[in-house]
């Protein structure tokens, strides 16, 4: 941990995470308006005093706003990662341990899905899945999953042959601990480093997918659905694409700088150059 | 050797200093030594005494948190601290060369062995590309390839050891530099490729009457090459002369450690031998085949070509007994190992105590808490996410060996046992120094209260000194335990020190098994006196005595 | 000023022409080149009247069963051949085989036959009277296609046109431009003006506006609400805003609670702050509307009275209807186009005062589409201009209306417009129309909140470019261009 | 890295071809509604709607449908758009080469840019140049597709300020400079987060050859910098970079969705969501496919550079 915070990038994503935490747990009490009432009057602003990022083409307060959406935004990449991440962890833990055919058979299936790229595959799901929040967050989750396997699968295996693994097999251990207590806890470094920079992945195509009318719907206040509902106005009030983009990036940024402060802290290698 | 004349190089007083964010290391403080035209110089000491650090000072190419602290180092007269960056470029490889540790690493695996000698003789020498391809397949000539032309095609990947570490002394040879640094360019290398590498290096420094300086931790090797040593210390020359004289009276008390560390066949540790009776363990006919996969993997292509990686070995283990098993790399050891303490299937019987198991599954609790292994790397044979403690609880916890209220004693007293302090239970490995892990591994073993143990290469990652150490330690565990020890290493001095009877295995294959007090004779097979010819006897050792 | 022929107009839109399939293209994009490609018996003028196209005049009979409509000599089309009333006959026959999927069939099902008297003269009998046949015969998609045409293929008709209208098909490319050039034996005599029309197709809205801002197109077919005032302010622009029936309206089904109870439609529809979504969803450019799908330039339309936004009112209704703590309800929206969801965010807002929690469920449309539209008791709807009384009702409120969507079923409502259909006199016909109206604003089957206006732009270079209310109908081949 | 070799992964890559296009067929059959409706939208009655369904051969059983789709493809017919009025090949073959002309600027731009960026970051590690290009790829890569294309829509291409066009295609075979004018905001959107991607891992793999063994072996062999930089650590580096760009390769697939509905560019991307909102189940599939098709053959091709720039895979 002291190697993490004596590193830059994950100091200032360490501060990133946490300021974009405290919005996404309180932000929608913090909102000084209801993210949607209307100022009709005011509509299309730049900040002022009244109203601090401006409005967007309803007069709605593009603060509250971008404070209301942070919770979906954010637990949106958290969940979707987590579901993708639980399961092709599984998957790949189940193939690395079990070994011989099974994991040839989960490893061909798996190729099969990286054949396709990210996003398409994503936009595919969703299409059937019929678009919208939840259904974004599983489609994210199934993309997510076929690569995760693989990094759990590689993480395990490495793990598999180190001497102290052999030394419980040599001993006679149960497979229950020596998965449980020799092999996971070795493995999850990579996989935990994997899944938080697969949040900001996760975020940015969740707001994406928002973005092409296929994520969350209006009126929501996911940011990427926001961005894509402004569109139309930004050249007369750019304030209402470029906060909710802002606040994607540095969301993302967050994610991003610490899951690589992680991989740093995890990989020694790569932490002393 | 004429020693009047001007040497070629001049270490005085030198000193450098590493910046870490934890402060500032003394890597050399006031280092002194000189090397005469046609001497060959050695630099002893263990590991992270700044060996490497000097080699790297004379080329002038240091990390950028390396700062000289005052002295000089002149190369035939010229100060090379003076000279700039550009002015080092064609000084190195020109005038000093370098052969490195690893053959493998030191080689650009994207590029032709011989574009790599040629580019030498292209920068420093100003030949055509021809010319130079033409040179450098005569310099390979000379290391003695059997097929240079062909050699300079290949990549290193496609090269054995021995002879990526012939074209590394070809390249350094190409120039003829006036100094040509080696950085312990054999440990890399098996028993016998090693012994080849230094005959050439001996043959080469005859014909050419370059200098050297030769890095290198084994005393035994530096007793057979060098003219003068220098013992380096925590960054200090401790001692320095002429070899014969330093390894006849060291005067430096660490001198003296590091001689009493150098294995020597005839001073046993071993225990007393043990009584003869019937056999505690035996493998009969085992083989292991390596690379049978599933047709899957044979359909999608990745499948490499299946082969023995044992085959049809026999021999057996008597109780008390400590068994060497001795071999090139490759030969089987490890597997064997594996198969012994149920890591690995295979065909054929293992019988031990009176039971016979014919396959992997067939071992049970009981066997394997009679069987245990020790591995050779100490980082990774530990857990690094539990504590000592922990660890050392395991086997007792697992075969309950004592009643869980007195876990924690009798990881004290193990942790006595292996000669480390009670609070060690508290830590985790990483806190732990390779030597130290070693031990907990040994202790781990040892707490089964087994009748063999496997021990694999334990000493080969540790330094020379600590080596004896836990060689020592091994054979009180034994003395005191009664178990049996299959011992598995490269270091023939070492085993002939420790073991009573030795194996040797070539090729998936037993050779050879004998009692250590006939490891001398006549009778060996030709591979076992290959191997044993190949280990340099440290002769100009034998007058010193063990401390 | 006169004008003088040469050049090419270029409009850009930002909708595909997907298909040439006059038969049954509905694409805001395809209906000005279908427009311009083909000619109809009868075609929409800007006052909302049919005006003669193919036929030069027609003739009723008094009950309004039987049309006898004269042809225009010396029609060719495109490829040469002559116009004549087997054409016609064709086409309608087409139209009205349930085999072939014709928009037009939904005003012509009252059609019984079609006969050519001689090769200038076709007869309509009807099997209903219906007096708006002319104004149906004008349908954008009743437009006459030859006789050989419709032998062949019926899918050759999406990439290949052979009309009879002002200009000729020379470039389909659904995914980039179409291209039309003039067709010299037009009917009018010197027009079209102009040499060639490019339909090109910037399917991105900035995209679409700078490239018209900047000088590379002519005009703009369709202009969005938000960015009117900019291009209007721009200069050597025209922006025209023509006040239209294009409506969105909110549908209550009423065999579903609770909008079965007029009292909640009502409530609803004091609600709803019309001013305010003229304002954010129309920038103002619109009127609004009081709850009756008839717009004020058709004919026979009432004055419609105001309905003021009034919260207090609606929360009153509700009570009174049972719903003291008012009405919890899921409007759905299609997400195409915007404006649907648009509406139904405004809604949202404006009605939630008057105690209507609503929540918005917005979908893809083709789910939409399958799921919930003419199913769902409580969704957006959004339906163009209709020429006609007659042709608006039909469509959507009468009990056997081709979308009935709300179960408003009303005999005497059904009655009333049967007569008006069979009504010649216009005094009579007013008459019926305006009970009519007065019972849907009683019953209040739709919340209507405003009508949009067409909105398009043209370079002051492209002189008389214009569009119908209905905007099917655009008249391309008065335009020319002023290079001076 | 031999013909058999090839083969193997040609057949493999035709199985996974085979399931996407399953998968694709089985999803769209699933969904509500269909291309007939979605023509017809809200002029459907249940006549015409079934009039159109037969048209479009919608009314046959699904399996007739895929069957029949496959038999056409395999040969080499893919049929009718459902809603374009094109054959399909037509369609996406169009779009294909103007997709192909967006992602290989973007994807050259960005190699010849990003290469050298990265390069420099690992021989300037620690200074402002290091962390000015690490802070470019930190912004790069945490800004979805679409907020950069709307940040440079902003600022580039805004009404007053139009310094290039906010979108649409000029055929280049029409105007060179148009089509120039054109691809850059799309491509410069698709190449930041290349970019940032490309040039950290440059960077990365940079760094870790320059601190390897045979670096060091070569600089003390006295060899000059440029030799030692562009000949022997270059090489080593570029293999993994390789493998990387490949990856990047799927992304650009995949943001060339975003980047092509955004900028009105008439690719694959924009004619695969064209398609999927409008139910056009051939368009779909070809798109599907394609993708899958490039996607896998850069894969492929990426492993064949990998091997000719790393002996070692070569002749594994
Ligand atoms: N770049 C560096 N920064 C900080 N400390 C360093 C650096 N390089 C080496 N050291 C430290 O300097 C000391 C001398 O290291 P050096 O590599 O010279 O040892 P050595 O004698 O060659 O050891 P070995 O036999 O293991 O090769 C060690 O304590 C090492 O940890
Ligand atoms: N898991 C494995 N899969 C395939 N081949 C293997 C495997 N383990 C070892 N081998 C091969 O089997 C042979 C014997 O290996 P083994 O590890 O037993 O040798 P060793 O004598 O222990 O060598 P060393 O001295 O290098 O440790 C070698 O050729 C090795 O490459
Ligand atoms: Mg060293
Ligand atoms: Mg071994």
């Amino acid at each position: 941990m002291r190697d993490f915070l004596r590193n830059p990038v994950g100091v200032v994503g360490l501060v990133l995470l946490m300021i974009v935490l405290v919005v996404a747990l309180f932000g929608p009490w913090l909102a000084p308006y209801d993210p949607q009432l209307f100022h009709a009057p005011s509509r299309l602003q730049g900040p002022s005093a009244e109203f601090w990022l401006g409005t967007d083409q309803y007069g709605r307060d593009l603060l509250s706003r971008i404070l209301h959406g942070a919770p979906s935004t954010v637990f949106f990449g958290l969940g979707a990662t987590a579901l993708g991440v639980g399961a092709g962890s599984v998957i790949g833990v189940v193939a690395g341990v079990a070994g011989g055919k099974v994991d040839s058979i989960i490893m061909r299936v798996l190729d099969g899905f990286l054949a396709m790229p990210e996003l398409l595959f994503t936009l595919l799901i969703v299409t059937f899945l019929g678009g919208g929040m939840t259904q974004a967050m599983l489609a994210v989750a199934v993309t997510f999953a076929p690569g995760m396997a693989r990094i759990a699968r590689s993480a395990v295996l490495s793990v598999r042959t180190r001497e102290y693994v052999l030394a419980a097999i040599a001993r006679g251990e149960s497979r229950m601990w020596i998965v449980g207590r020799e092999v996971l806890p070795n493995a999850l470094g990579p996989i935990i480093v994997e899944a938080t920079i697969r949040v900001s992945f996760a975020i940015m195509i969740g707001a994406t997918l928002g973005f092409l009318g296929l994520g969350a719907q209006p009126p929501s206040t996911e940011w990427g659905l926001m961005v894509s509902e402004a569109r139309q106005f930004m050249f007369r009030n750019p304030w209402c694409v470029v906060v909710p983009g802002v606040a994607i990036a540095i969301t993302a940024m967050g994610f991003n700088l610490f899951g690589d402060a992680l991989r740093d802290a995890f990989d020694p290698k790569r932490s002393r150059s | 050797m004429n020693t009047s004349e001007r040497p070629v190089l001049e270490v005085q007083d030198y000193g450098l200093t590493y910046d870490t964010p934890q402060g500032a290391i003394e890597a050399l403080q006031s280092v002194s030594l000189s090397i005469a035209p046609g001497e060959t110089h050695a630099l002893v000491g263990e590991s992270g005494s700044g060996k490497s650090t000097l080699a790297w000072a004379i080329m002038r190419y240091l990390p950028p948190n390396a700062r000289d602290t005052g002295g000089a180092i002149k190369l035939s007269g010229e100060h090379l601290l003076d000279k700039s960056p550009a002015q080092m470029e064609a000084v190195r490889g020109r005038r000093i060369a370098m052969v490195f540790q690893d053959p493998s690493a030191s080689l650009n695996p994207a590029m032709r062995m011989g574009e790599q000698i040629a580019e030498v003789l292209i920068r420093h020498r100003g030949m055509t590309h021809e010319q130079a391809m033409a040179e450098a397949e005569a310099a390979l000539a000379r290391t003695g390839i059997a097929r240079p032309a062909e050699m300079l095609r290949k990549y290193p990947h496609e090269a054995s050891g021995g002879e990526k570490q012939r074209v590394g002394i070809a390249t350094a040879f190409a120039c003829n530099p006036e100094l040509i640094i080696f950085d312990e360019p054999t440990t890399a290398l098996d028993i016998l490729t090693a012994q080849q590498i230094l005959d050439l290096f001996v043959r080469l420094r005859e014909e050419t009457g370059v200098a050297a300086l030769y890095i290198s931790h084994d005393l035994g090797l530096v007793a057979r090459i060098a003219d003068r040593v220098s013992v380096i210390h925590q960054g200090r020359i401790v001692e320095n002369g002429l070899v014969h004289e330093v390894f006849r009276d060291p005067q430096d008390a660490y001198t003296r450690k590091l001689m009493a560390a150098v294995p020597r066949p005839e001073n046993r540790i071993a225990v007393a031998d043990p009584a003869r009776g019937p056999a505690l363990m035996q493998a009969q006919g085992v083989s292991v085949r390596y690379g049978d996969t599933g047709w899957l993997t044979r359909v999608m292509g990745r499948a490499p070509a299946a082969f023995y990686g044992a085959q049809d070995v026999s021999f057996d283990l008597r109780p008390g007994e400590l068994l060497g098993l001795v071999g090139a790399s490759g030969s089987g050891k490890s597997t064997m190992a594996q198969v012994l303490s149920g890591l690995r299937d295979f065909q054929g019987s293992v019988q031990f105590g009176g039971r016979a198991f014919e396959g992997r599954r067939a071992f049970d609790r009981a066997y394997r808490r009679d069987v245990q292994i020790v591995f050779q790397h100490p980082d990774a044979s530990l857990n690094p996410r539990q504590t000592i403690g922990t660890i050392l609880s395991r086997p007792l916890r697992l075969y309950d060996l004592c009643p869980g209220d007195q876990v924690a004693s009798r990881v004290r007293d193990l942790l006595d046992m292996v000669l480390l302090p009670a609070d060690f239970a508290h830590r985790y490995p990483h806190q732990l120094s390779g030597g130290q892990k070693q031990r907990i591994a040994i202790a781990r073993a040892f707490a089964a209260e087994p009748r063999l143990v496997i021990c694999d290469e334990v000493t080969a990652a540790l330094d020379v000194s600590v080596q004896a150490a836990v060689a020592r330690l091994l054979a009180d565990l034994q003395r005191q335990s009664g178990a049996a020890c299959l011992f598995i290493t490269h270091d023939l001095n070492l085993i002939r020190q420790l073991a009573h009877r030795i194996t040797v295995m070539q090729g998936g294959r037993v050779v050879d098994t004998f009692d250590v007090a006939d490891a001398e004779s006549p009778a060996r097979h030709s591979y076992t006196r290959a191997l044993l010819n190949a280990v340099p006897v440290p002769t100009e050792l034998k007058g010193v005595t063990a401390a | 000023q006169t004008p003088i022929a040469g050049g090419t107009l270029r409009i850009s839109h930002s909708t595909r022409i997907a298909t040439l399939n006059v038969l049954s293209l509905s694409g805001p994009a395809e209906y000005p080149c279908i427009d311009m490609i083909y000619s109809g018996l009868t075609r929409m003028g800007l006052d909302s009247q049919a005006h003669p196209d193919l036929a030069t005049h027609w003739e009723a009979s008094d009950d309004a069963t039987e049309f006898t409509f004269h042809l225009r000599e010396g029609v060719k089309f495109h490829d040469g051949t002559p116009f004549t009333a087997d054409d016609v006959v064709a086409t309608y026959t087409a139209i009205l085989n349930p085999d072939v999927p014709a928009a037009a069939r939904s005003v012509l099902t009252m059609v019984d036959k079609i006969e050519a008297l001689d090769p200038l003269t076709v007869k309509f009998t009807l099997k209903t009277p219906f007096a708006d046949l002319p104004t149906s015969t004008a349908h954008a998609n009743a437009r006459i296609i030859s006789k050989a045409a419709l032998a062949a293929p019926l899918t050759e008709l999406d990439t290949k046109a052979n009309g009879t209208g002002p200009f000729k098909l020379d470039v389909y490319d659904s995914a980039r431009m179409v291209r039309l050039v003039k067709n010299p034996d037009y009917y009018q005599p010197g027009k079209p003006y102009l040499d060639a029309v490019e339909m090109m197709l910037f399917p991105d809205l900035a995209a679409e506006s700078a490239n018209f801002l900047s000088g590379a197109t002519d005009v703009m077919l369709t202009v969005q609400q938000a960015e009117f005032a900019r291009i209007a302010a721009a200069a050597g622009i025209e922006a025209q805003r023509v006040a239209s029936g294009r409506y969105v309206c909110v549908v209550m089904r009423q065999d579903t609670k609770p909008w079965d109870d007029v009292r909640v439609r009502k409530a609803l529809a004091l609600a709803t702050d019309r001013e305010l979504l003229v304002e954010v969803i129309l920038e103002g450019l619109g009127r609004p509307a009081y709850d009756s799908i008839v717009p004020p330039e058709l004919g026979f339309a009432t004055e419609k009275p105001v309905i003021a936004y009034d919260p207090e009112a609606a929360k009153a209704l509700l009570a009174e209807a049972g719903y003291p703590d008012g009405i919890t309800a899921t409007l759905v929206a299609s997400d195409r186009p915007g404006i649907r969801v648009q509406t139904a965010i405004a809604l949202k807002q404006s009605a939630a005062a008057g105690g209507f929690d609503l929540t918005i469920e917005t979908m893809p449309h083709d789910t939409y589409l399958a799921n919930v539209w003419m199913k769902n008791a409580f969704y957006i709807g959004y339906w163009g201009m209709q020429p006609t009384i007659d042709a608006t009702y039909r469509l959507l409120l009468t009990s056997d209306a081709s979308y009935q969507d709300t179960e408003w079923k009303n005999a005497e409502f059904d009655a009333l417009i049967d007569e008006g259909r069979a009504t010649i006199d216009p005094a009579k016909r007013a008459e019926i129309y305006a009970k009519a109206q007065a019972m849907e604003l009683e019953d209040v089957p739709y919340i209507v909140p405003f009508f949009e206006d067409v909105l398009t732009a043209s370079s002051d270079k492209a002189e008389s470019w214009g569009v119908a209310p209905i905007s099917r109908y655009f008249y391309v081949e008065d335009v020319w261009l002023d290079k001076a | 890295m031999t013909l058999a070799y090839l083969l193997r992964r040609l057949g493999a890559i035709a199985i996974v071809l085979a399931i996407v296009t399953l998968a694709v067929f089985s999803i769209t059959m699933v969904l509500p509604g269909n291309a007939a409706l979605m023509i017809l939208g809200e002029h459907a009655t249940a006549d015409s709607l079934a009039a159109m369904e037969r048209q479009l051969g919608l009314d046959r059983p699904v399996w007739v449908q895929y069957g029949a789709w496959v038999w056409g493809v395999l040969h080499g017919d893919f049929g009718m758009s459902l809603r374009l009025s094109l054959p399909v090949a037509q369609v996406v073959g169009d779009a294909f080469w103007n997709s192909a002309w967006l992602a290989l600027i973007a994807l050259a731009g960005v190699t010849i840019i990003a290469i050298p960026l990265g390069v420099l970051a690992a021989l300037k590690r620690g200074s402002a140049w290091d962390l000015g290009i690490g802070l470019l790829s930190y912004v790069g890569t945490a800004m979805p597709e679409f907020v950069t294309a709307t940040l440079l829509l902003i600022l580039l291409a805004s009404p007053e300020w139009p310094l290039f066009p906010a979108g649409g295609f000029v055929a280049p075979s029409e105007s060179l400079a148009g089509f120039l004018r054109h691809v850059t905001l799309p491509a410069a959107t698709l190449g930041l987060i290349l970019m940032a991607h490309i040039s950290r891992q440059v960077r990365s793999e940079m760094s870790e050859v320059l601190a390897s063994d045979h670096v060091r072996a070569a600089r003390l062999k006295g060899l000059r910098a440029r030799r030692v930089i562009w000949r022997h650590a270059l090489p080593n580096a570029m293999a993994p970079a390789v493998a990387v760009i490949s990856l990047d390769i799927g992304y650009l697939l995949g943001g060339i969705i975003v980047v092509e509905e955004i900028f009105a560019w008439p690719g694959m991307g924009r004619t695969l969501i064209y398609a999927l909102q409008n139910r056009d189940l051939p368009v779909i599939q070809a798109i599907t496919l394609t993708l899958a098709v490039v996607y896998a053959l850069s894969n492929l091709l990426s492993d064949i550079v990998i091997a000719w720039l790393d002996p070692r895979v070569r002749h594994a």
